[in-house]
């Protein structure tokens, strides 16, 4: 475990209120959809609040981010508006993407969250692309690509690791190695064992955290950036996790041992994190449930909005598939 | 067809899982591969489920998320004698294993000048309608279709999807079967034995002499309705599920604009260069002369497939659409 | 057509150099990048000579042989506000990476609710008549004409080549812009100035009464070569070079077959499910009252391009082809 | 230098018969060509004639190899009929694919040469199928996948070792590593620096050799063999080594420094493997001559042979698409 006291307590505030909201629009994504009160296939992130708050930490507002279906904790950690997210994870015609995207598709280039992708491994190389951009502006801007464990077997991980490499781009490639790739165990489909092993294949950096540990991830993470930022080029930053609620809510999850689940959920890096803060005296119950109050009242207004909103125009269907001009 | 005489009623994923089942029983040969088609899971949808418990690991193989490897290895093994059936788990997927398929599986024969071929069989889920987006939504058919080399199907009930799929499997050439996940749960009297489908046979679903109607697909059931719906009208449409997309039946479609002169077709997938495309340019030229209304088709939108319920909705082509399409062709 | 006053005759392949230097020198947010284009070799074909030594190795950017990373890098880049070209060497190799280019490129716009837009340019070298076999001679254009949110086109000019290029690169969308190897070498007046075509604009190179014949690219050069032999039999065809497939100038289209009543359509293409079925099915729906013979299709066999020349040239669609099916339909 | 006294003389006449072989054949393609006897896309694979023979020694009928468009050395040396093969690089009735496939689809299934692909990377996961079939047979048979330096950072690479280490299936993926894909030199496109490097990222064994050496080549595929027919998985083997004539004949070569080409041809493989033959006493300068002038003899036998062969006949234009009964 990171040692806490290194950090300053603004910090640690930072990092709580992340996974805090996390948590918690989690919660209410997943007490909304068990009541019926609304019908979307959700991607569960949580257990793995610490990667995306020990990362985004360090991440500006013209730093790039790109992360895939399994999303929301990303989006979160950047800052994404929580009306226009909600709405959008809703369908409704204020979503940031109008309703056309959807959760797997959230953008929101004024906070930075460029692409988010539904194919797995496919942000990798467009992540180089927004780093290429930095570059070539001459900016320390950096781009933070989020995937999973078993995105790195696919060969787009691969290109765009070795691309990175060779033209020495800033962006941070962090694994959320929750270890499983929907039914599939890590080790059964990860040759080698390792994600940030295989950084050494390619002459770069890669280090292997705990990431349930938001002051493990953010140490690391904060190397990570520093090198990008200097122009010292490419990391891999594995973030070992756990996924609490399957790969889908609604998966039935038999894949998994039962007690691996338990140990894991009993170890909630949230609940953990919490518990730590304010046994070490950073922070107290009482701020710790300002902020959690807080936040509770940003996702009531969120949802409020999100469900009040109308559906999109039927005419949307329409637009944006090209730019002004050509009709589709 | 060569059905047995007892049928029950199955769902479409059933009858799917039932031909991988006896397939895998009656032939070492035949092996699976794909990501998370293992039990107990039994892939995301559920449709190989028990096979790896019944058949072991070595025949019933799940992968890496790798879908080139996955065709790769599949199309080594059917070279090698094997008559593999790879998962492409969504056929947006096949974007990341083309050249696999269209530049390796379907080529292979003739480039070798018949000395290799490949007995490869991918199967894939596909289609829109349960708010997944524009990545995880498409029927991408009119990419495989031209491709010379390949095979390509997509059935529109149990009955077929089990016989279409045992005819892809124990076929020299690569084939592609495209399961519409919005018709895995529809059920139908299935053929309980040994059943296979002819290659390149369409089916007449309705007789009739006014308009003829083309689909294949889950849509077949819209088709159907509006051939219901206009029945009412006093329009008999003659209905044709095509089944096989390649080869295609154009003796079957031609024979059919010739008795009624008129053609709508539909399908799911995109208009613009979606296989109505072929079907229209084939009528076009081929039964020309006795064609008297212009060859109408129905299809997706010319758009991703958007995420919000009711602009999906709208890019589906309906059974409105169709009927409306019919009536202004026939008055 | 914004084209300058001055013209010289360049090859197809100076320019689209000619293209890709101006725009390099007049928008910084121009940069290139695929595999071995930079100098001394400027690509395998050359086409990019002379470019990384005048804008340097941060603009033209040679790549390891990862087609997935340099769209995806290119798709990035495009989104940040560049304005990447992006050089797939041959169109074949779009098998391994069309997951960044159709599930990618063509959607972010709409996934994004218009949030962000990928100025992208994708060119690439293609076709057949090298004898380079199955796997390096494809016409893929039918894939990317199915794929909302990208735009395509081929020129069949030196001064299309270059005033097309310059359109993709300057537009805010996805465009591919392919290259047949066999026009490469083909010289004709070129504006030498700044010079672009409008987007989706095709071009009557021919006026004519007796029939419309369609076609692109570098097989224009065939079809006005029929409609020489045409005239000299007193056929007086229409030619039109469409130069973008999409967005397609069906007006343009629909307008001639309102004249002529006839259509044949070429393209280098394998015939089924190609380009050519989408322009007769638009016909046969929108014009099908103004036809008075079946619309005719002659292009690509329906095979994989084979690689002994005398085979490679029986899978063309010939000069031969074109001017009996004309005769044909008129007679 | 390895040592070849640890050698049998039959396997240096062995390996010494197919890199003769190889490379009069290349020379008698590259003299044809420039004097305009023949016109075709020729990939020259002079000064790569060690790799092949040196792992081809090693492989039964019933052992599978897939190559790539440079594969002419892999073809010989996997013994594919020298007749049919001229034929096929010609485009000749009689060619071992009847014309239709050419120099970038050699197949031979009789002898085990399955696939030759003009796709970079792509041979690779085709090979691990049919290294599956092997292990499902239950034969202890083993398939060579030959591939370049630039196939080593395409998408299809990562994928193919991955699944090949995960499912352990006998597999050798022999990576011709000749310092440059077309134009651009290995270490401007491969980072990490190493091919075989890259194997301990996929916890499989991984050897690089100088490829020059037929010896050092016999050595290692030896062991990589040995270890896919155990079931003991699959091996990486990088031989290193130096295309003569660029990447097809024609290339100006301009992106080569003219000395590391004149350098590497001066210790040419071939040359230098028989002086050192003559030189241990191995084998005779008489006994090698005669090697030579029988394998010239053979080689004027296929010209001929080809020349004289009719073009196919233009049915087979419609033929093998698809197996009988289906028409194109
Ligand atoms: C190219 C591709 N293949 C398959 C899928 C289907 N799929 C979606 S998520 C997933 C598992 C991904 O696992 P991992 O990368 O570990 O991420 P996690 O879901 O655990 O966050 C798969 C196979 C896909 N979306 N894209
Ligand atoms: C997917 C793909 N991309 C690009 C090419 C074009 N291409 C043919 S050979 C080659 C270089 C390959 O280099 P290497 O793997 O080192 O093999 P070598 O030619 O040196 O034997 C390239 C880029 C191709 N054939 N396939
Ligand atoms: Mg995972
Ligand atoms: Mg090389």
């Amino acid at each position: 475990m990171a040692d806490d006291a290194t950090l300053d307590p603004a910090v640690h505030r930072g990092l709580y209120r992340t996974m805090s909201l996390i948590k918690q629009c989690d919660d209410r994504f997943r007490t909304m959809l068990s009541s019926g009160q609304i019908f979307i296939v959700y991607y569960s992130p949580r257990g793995q609040e610490a990667i995306s708050a020990g990362v985004g930490a360090h991440l500006r507002p013209d730093d790039s981010v790109v992360t895939t279906y399994r999303g929301l904790h990303d989006h979160l950690a950047k800052g994404v508006d929580l009306r226009g997210l909600w709405a959008e994870f809703l369908g409704k015609s204020t979503g940031l993407c109008k309703g056309k995207g959807g959760p797997m598709h959230i953008t929101s280039p004024s906070d930075g969250l460029m692409v988010t992708t539904g194919i797995v491994g496919a942000g990798l190389p467009i992540a180089n692309g927004f780093a290429m951009a930095a570059q070539l502006d001459g900016s320390d801007a950096v781009t933070v690509v989020n995937f999973g464990d078993g995105a790195s077997n696919i060969g787009a991980f691969h290109e765009a690791v070795n691309l990175a490499a060779i033209w020495k781009l800033p962006v941070v490639f962090v694994c959320h190695n929750n270890l499983y790739a929907e039914h599939t165990a890590f080790e059964a489909g990860t040759a080698g064992g390792s994600v940030a092993g295989r950084a050494s294949a390619y002459g770069i950096a890669g280090q292997r955290v705990d990431g349930n540990d938001p002051v493990e991830v953010y140490l690391a993470a904060q190397e990570a950036v520093r090198r990008a930022r200097a122009g010292e080029g490419p990391t891999i930053v594995e973030c070992m996790t756990y996924r609490f609620h399957g790969h889908v809510v609604g998966d039935a999850m038999e894949y998994q041992p039962p007690d691996e689940r338990a140990a894991a959920m009993a170890a909630d890096p949230v609940d953990r994190y919490r518990a730590r803060l304010v046994t070490d005296a950073t922070l107290t119950e009482a701020e710790l449930a300002d902020i959690d109050s807080t936040i509770a009242a940003e996702i009531d207004d969120a949802v409020e909005f999100a469900q009040s909103s109308p559906a999109p125009d039927l005419s949307e269907l329409y637009t944006d598939v090209y730019a002004e001009g050509v009709a589709p | 067809m060569t059905a047995t005489e007892t049928t029950r009623v199955m769902m479409v994923r059933e009858a799917i899982n039932d031909a991988l089942d006896r397939a895998l029983a009656s032939d070492d040969k035949v092996v699976l591969l794909g990501e998370d088609i293992a039990d107990p899971g039994g892939g995301v949808y559920g449709i190989t489920k028990g096979l790896s418990t019944k058949y072991g690991l070595d025949r019933v193989r799940p992968t890496p998320i790798s879908e080139q490897a996955i065709v790769g290895a599949a199309i080594g093994a059917a070279v090698a004698g094997y008559r593999p059936v790879a998962e492409i788990m969504i056929m947006d997927f096949f974007g990341v294993c083309l050249d696999q398929v269209a530049n390796h599986a379907a080529k292979l024969r003739y480039m070798s000048g018949g000395q290799t071929t490949v007995p490869l069989t991918i199967r894939c889920s596909a289609g829109a309608a349960m708010s997944l987006g524009a990545q995880h939504s498409q029927m991408l058919e009119a990419w495989l279709v031209h491709t010379p080399g390949l095979k390509v199907c997509i059935p529109s009930n149990s009955a077929d999807a089990k016989g279409m799929l045992t005819t892809c499997i124990f076929d020299d050439d690569p084939c592609v079967f495209v399961e519409q996940v919005m018709g895995y749960f529809n059920g139908s009297e299935c053929p309980e034995g040994e059943h296979r489908v002819p290659i390149g046979e369409a089916a007449i679903r309705r007789e009739g002499d006014a308009i003829t109607l083309v689909s294949y697909g889950r849509q077949m059931n819209d088709v159907l309705t509006a051939a219901d719906q206009l029945a009412a009208d006093g329009i008999d449409a003659e209905v044709i599920d095509l089944r096989w997309l390649q080869p295609l039946d154009t003796a079957t479609i031609l024979a059919s604009v010739r008795k009624t002169g008129r053609l709508a077709i539909l399908h799911e997938a995109v208009k613009r260069g979606g296989v109505g495309a072929e079907i229209a340019a084939v009528v076009a030229e081929e039964a020309f002369d006795s064609l008297r209304a212009p060859v109408v088709r129905i299809a997706g939108k010319n758009t991703p497939v958007p995420y919000a319920r009711e602009l999906e909705a709208a890019f589906l082509p309906t059974v409105g659409d169709l009927v409306a399409a019919a009536r202004a062709l026939v008055s």
